[in-house]
């Protein structure tokens, strides 16, 4: 769209390829929601979460859309980084299979194969869910691949499971498979984490507060907007990304997949974006698991803040004062 | 003798950027076995070109070369040859120059290792076998290379002013020891050179070439006695042969005369020419 | 005629490996969303043409800024490494070093520093053309006969003009060898870096398309990147026919018959 | 003693890049989760040097296999397209084909087929040195002189001879040209393939420590790989000095001045 | 005359695989401005190494030369030379290697370009301007070599056997050439041929180099009138001078003589040779 001459630009970079899960985001854009609130915003995709709050550390980028679990790890490496607004509040974490595969729940992973991604959410949580779920890790085989190829290899039989996002990668995988797809999620077996939501350096929030406070109000009201129509932000993304590589009902899939995990159990009556200091515990507390960070080393408050959001959140919900 | 090398209505020309250049008018001549011809010719008039027919590297543009009864329509490998350049491979010493000769036709090593090295002492190169072909000097690598078409003791030699890069005395020395060895086997030979004295004092027949396109213009007999002294030369007989092909080489004119110029053909008297 | 046929020969090869492609996909024994048949490549190549025109726009600037560069600063350094010993004994090792550095490994540093722009792109480019340029352009330069040096020393030629008269034409043959294979890799160097991090390109469409298991738009994608590929290398053997001086020099071709 | 002072200024140079990159580090100038400071890479490089050696093994198998595989088809290519015009015209179109197509899109293809083994890692490895093993022996075993090749075929050469005794040491100077670039190309290969898909590797570890945000054990696994490209180097580099012949051709430089 | 090239005790030898080898031994002569000097000498024994060493190309192991009072430690450009090889760069045409001289030396286009066509001219090269050197003979490779060293007209001319590849009467031609140039221009020459009859048909003094190292066997002038006809060829002492030179040759020996061949100084009486 066209740019007032007054609206601060803002360069806002996704995680991966736009999804049904970002649709708010290609709203508040399509529509002239961050306009409104005098946002020029860019919007382009990223390559991983980890990439993104490190360009957003450095202020390549000045926001972004990243995953939790990412976010915990690169603040045990003192990367400066906060989430300000959780999205997608509930983990969407799971492995899939196909059903002649013969893997119906946890303990049948034993002594089968799945690609796995170096650094992806569900990768990383992995031995804290084979902990949970008395599985043996050693009897499994984790070949090392690329996002892409772990899929292309599940569908072709190359492996038995696979890893992903229950609100992404399992529509998609539907679609492609046109296959009934076995899910275990993580959070039904007791291992339920934040995902992603939007981040922002520390320099940048404290240089530009109120611009990150009206990208947050925008997005809010953009999430509302996907909300009440969610057709209508399909056709967004359209009109936003030109490859239009994804088809209108995957997006709906996505976009209905995630929106049920908008919130936690422990938000679930909060203002848009809202996070739980005890979800981040619990969150935090899966990620020294899954990778070895030292326990303590990051804090909630290190990691999030609701400050910057409009809604009025529970203070005693709050994740800590800033830094 | 029976015509060993039969040089049978050649004609060779190359395609070139202005028109073709003819090289060889159609020539006939034959060489008999353990003959030694000489060619001589103007420079550029197809010496080289003939040769290399011969031997079968190129293909006349038409007609045809028989050696021993057998029409060369490849390399006819039998021979000896030297190249107007040396052509030595810049990695190899130059023993091992002569050696390749002995490694493609895989003869043994052993005794012809002996040999080249006693060709190339006898050359005068002695001291220099492990010599590179660039830390030698042009008559040097001249020498080697001759060295090189001699190691098989091959039936016909091909020489191709095998001599042009050496001084007056390493030459006559040469021209003996060439003679020599041409007396113990009788070589069929053909030399191209551009020393009439030495096509006189060494062939028993002088091939004159005309100018490009290259025809016969004469085809002189040599009869002097083998062997032949250097003292010869400086007979009156010797003389005369000299004269008489000068004098063809004169009546051609060697090329097109600039009307400032003093004729070429003025130039035709000398007694001592190279 | 011969020119024709020359043509038509890996033409036909490439027709018959498509051919027997395309009985294998649609056969079924190659699962469509791992390799789409060649058809369905082609018809996305067409149909898409419009999107796979744009995001060809960033990728070819990007190789074509970064090759220039590689061309750029390889050609001027091997001069002076010829040039001077010092030179060559100093930088050759640091330039391996440089080289079997896995470019991959350090790209997403470049992402980090400069951002998802054209910029970490272009030096990925040159970055990895680089190296086959100055090796070859060193054997080039070190090839040129010496005696053709010593005869223009005696006319008094400075190295400027012993260069361009001498060691020049002498190395292009090698050179040109080098900018064949830096120009295919400049293509490969940019499609690595837009698969790092980048905001346009073909190699973003072939990620999504990748990420989208969309395997009609990721073959397309290579698609085209392979034509922009052949384009460009068709560009520096055209530079190579224009430069290389005396393409007649096969003169002694015949009498070397086929050895 | 020149000895000494050519290998000094290579490893100075290299110091002194390490002692900025040290100080800039140190001095806060660049996080250490983007870019660690070298003292701490070579630490964990030492300190984790037993499960990168581990590590090291399957992809230096790879990469030599993989290397090896290409040396020992590219150069019998090269050869019999020198020799047959009409097999040159139909292959070289279809060589540069598999050039452009950017190999680190049809690498997942490999896992796909040959699983997650040494295999792909070899093809690729293969695939992606192939290229310039092959230009540059195509441009040197056209520079052949053919007065050369007159000589022996004068001599009754056969091709087979007329090759090794002719075409091959002139060639060679170009061919090991390609093979020092393809050398540090198939380090590269490994990577990619180990990147793509692989149960071991140093691209593995790389690809985890990259995973976990852990920068100096990335670097660790660059700075073998490093290595093990400059071995592999080094050993190409000595290959060449036993093979090529005549190392002492350079009589006439006195005369060719500085030109 | 005052020494216009001064050759002081020049020595110079080459490291070589077997020990080093001395090309030239302590070496001392002048040469005057605007004389013509012939050098003769055994194959190998130094005389390319002596020429290349004038012209600043290689420095002496010891000693000095000096051209024109000037010590000469770097190139000497202000000469032309001809190598032994023709050394033709094979991507230019015969016009276009004649012209690098003109190149290099920046010269003006246009007319060096007509001076050049007009050289090739002379030296029967008219209708090869176009050609490529791979399409001339050793002889015509050699005269365009000729021509690039005259180009520019230069002061000082340093010729490596540079008529070694021609034919009898091309040669004698292209003496008179020669001869006619330096007359009208009287430069500075030193003249390398392997041909005793050229260094007193076209020389003022005639240097015989002894066998390698090289050192001066004979310095002889050589008396006859300008311009010398050819027919001064015939006379007995133009015969006298030749044997004379062919003396001293043979006093010093060509190479170690090998004990079964006819020696050497036989060969030293012929009337005409190369
Ligand atoms: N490959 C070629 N292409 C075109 N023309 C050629 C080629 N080879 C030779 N010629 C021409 O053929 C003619 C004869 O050449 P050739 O080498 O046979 O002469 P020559 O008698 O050996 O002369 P010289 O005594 O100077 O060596 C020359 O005019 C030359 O220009
Ligand atoms: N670069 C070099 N390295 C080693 N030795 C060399 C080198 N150049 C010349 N020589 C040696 O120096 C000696 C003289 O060589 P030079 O070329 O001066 O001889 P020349 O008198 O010109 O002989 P020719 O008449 O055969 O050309 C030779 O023995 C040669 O082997
Ligand atoms: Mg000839
Ligand atoms: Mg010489």
């Amino acid at each position: 769209g066209t740019r007032a001459p007054g609206d601060d630009v803002v360069d806002v970079r996704t995680d991966v390829a736009f999804t049904g899960a970002m649709l708010p985001l290609l709203v508040g854009v399509d529509r002239g929601i961050y306009r409104a609130h005098g946002l020029d915003v860019r919007l382009n995709s990223g390559n991983g979460s980890a990439t993104t709050i490190q360009t957003v550390a450095n202020g390549s980028d000045d926001l972004g859309y990243a995953d939790a679990t990412s976010l915990v790890q690169s603040a045990a490496e003192g990367v400066p980084v906060r989430m300000v607004a959780g999205m997608v509040q509930r983990s969407p974490l799971a492995v899939f299979s196909k059903p002649g595969s013969g893997i119906d729940e946890p303990a049948d992973l034993a002594g089968t194969e799945g690609g796995y991604v170096p650094g992806s959410a569900p990768e990383m949580l992995f031995p804290a869910f084979a902990a949970a779920t008395g599985v043996d890790t050693g009897g499994i085989g984790l070949p090392r691949v690329d996002v892409p190829a772990r899929e292309a290899l599940f569908l072709n039989d190359r492996v038995q499971f696979t890893f992903g996002l229950t609100n992404v990668s399992l529509p998609k995988l539907r679609e492609k498979c046109d296959c009934a797809i076995r899910t275990i999620a993580y959070r039904e077996h007791g291992l339920d984490a934040l995902s992603s939501g939007i981040v922002v350096g520390d320099r940048f929030a404290a240089q530009h507060p109120g611009t990150v406070r009206a990208f947050l109000a925008a997005t809010a009201e953009a999430t509302r907007a996907v909300l009440d129509d969610p057709d209508a932000a399909v056709r967004s993304y359209y009109r936003l990304d030109e490859s239009a590589a994804l088809s209108p009902d995957l997006l709906r899939a996505q976009w209905d997949a995630s929106a049920r995990l908008l919130r936690s159990a422990r938000t679930r009556a909060e203002p848009f974006g809202c996070t739980d200091r005890a979800d981040w515990a619990d969150t935090i507390r899966l990620v020294e698991r899954g990778t070895g960070t030292d326990p303590g080393l990051v804090q909630p408050g290190t990691v999030a803040t609701n400050e910057f959001l409009p809604g009025d959140c529970d203070p005693g919900r709050s994740p800590g004062a800033s830094r | 003798m029976t015509a060993f090398v039969d040089v049978d209505r050649v004609t060779k020309s190359f395609p070139a950027a202005g028109g073709p250049v003819q090289a060889v008018a159609e020539m006939t001549f034959q060489l008999h076995r353990g003959e030694f011809l000489a060619i001589v010719g103007p420079s550029g008039c197809g010496k080289s070109t003939l040769l290399t027919a011969a031997a079968g590297l190129t293909a006349p543009t038409s007609g045809q070369i028989r050696i021993a009864g057998e029409p060369v329509d490849g390399p006819h490998t039998a021979l000896g040859m030297v190249f107007q350049n040396p052509e030595l491979l810049p990695w190899r010493t130059a023993l091992d120059n002569v050696l390749l000769q002995a490694e493609i036709r895989k003869l043994p090593k052993v005794p012809y290792r002996d040999a080249a090295a006693r060709l190339l002492q006898q050359v005068g190169l002695g001291g220099f076998e492990q010599h590179y072909p660039d830390e030698l000097s042009g008559g040097m690598a001249q020498r080697v290379a001759l060295c090189r078409a001699l190691l098989h003791d091959p039936e016909l030699l091909l020489l191709d002013e095998p001599f042009g890069a050496l001084d007056a005395l390493t030459r006559d020395r040469i021209q003996l020891d060439l003679q020599r060895l041409w007396l113990a086997r009788r070589k069929t030979v053909a030399f191209v050179t551009h020393s009439i004295d030495e096509a006189v004092f060494l062939a028993d027949r002088v091939l004159v070439f005309s100018p490009r396109p290259a025809g016969i213009a004469a085809d002189i007999d040599i009869g002097f006695d083998r062997p032949r002294r250097p003292e010869i030369r400086a007979t009156p007989e010797f003389a005369a042969l000299v004269g008489r092909i000068r004098d063809v080489f004169a009546r051609l004119g060697v090329f097109g005369a600039d009307p400032d110029d003093e004729p070429a053909a003025d130039a035709a008297r000398g007694g001592d020419q190279a | 005629m011969t020119h024709i046929r020359s043509a038509l020969l890996p033409v036909g090869l490439l027709v018959v490996c498509c051919a027997v492609w395309q009985v294998v996909v649609t056969a079924g024994q190659v699962p469509e969303y791992v390799l789409p048949a060649p058809l369905t490549v082609l018809g996305t190549m067409v149909a898409d043409a419009p999107l796979l025109a744009t995001e060809s726009v960033p990728t070819l600037l990007a190789v074509l800024a970064g090759f220039g560069l590689a061309v750029l600063v390889a050609l001027p350094v091997a001069v002076l490494m010829t040039y001077s010993d010092a030179l060559h004994r100093a930088l050759y090792p640091l330039l391996i070093v440089a080289q079997v550095v896995p470019k991959v490994a350090v790209a997403p540093l470049f992402i980090i520093w400069f951002g998802f722009g054209q910029l970490p792109k272009v030096l990925m480019v040159a970055l990895i053309s680089f190296f086959p340029l100055i090796v070859d352009a060193l054997v080039g330069l070190a090839a040129t006969r010496p005696q053709s040096l010593v005869l223009v020393r005696s006319m008094g030629a400075g190295r400027w003009q012993a260069f361009w008269k001498v060691r020049w034409p002498w190395a292009l043959p090698s050179i040109f060898a080098g900018a064949k294979v830096a120009v295919t890799l400049a293509v490969v160097g940019a499609v690595v870096a837009e698969f790092v991090g980048s905001d346009d390109g073909l190699g973003v469409v072939l990620l999504d398309a990748r990420g989208n298991l969309d395997s009609a738009m990721a073959f397309a994608a290579i698609g085209w990147l392979t034509i922009a590929g052949l384009l460009l290398f068709g560009a520096v053997a055209l530079a190579e026919r224009v430069l290389v001086p005396g393409g007649r020099r096969a003169a002694s071709a015949e009498a070397a018959g086929s050895l």
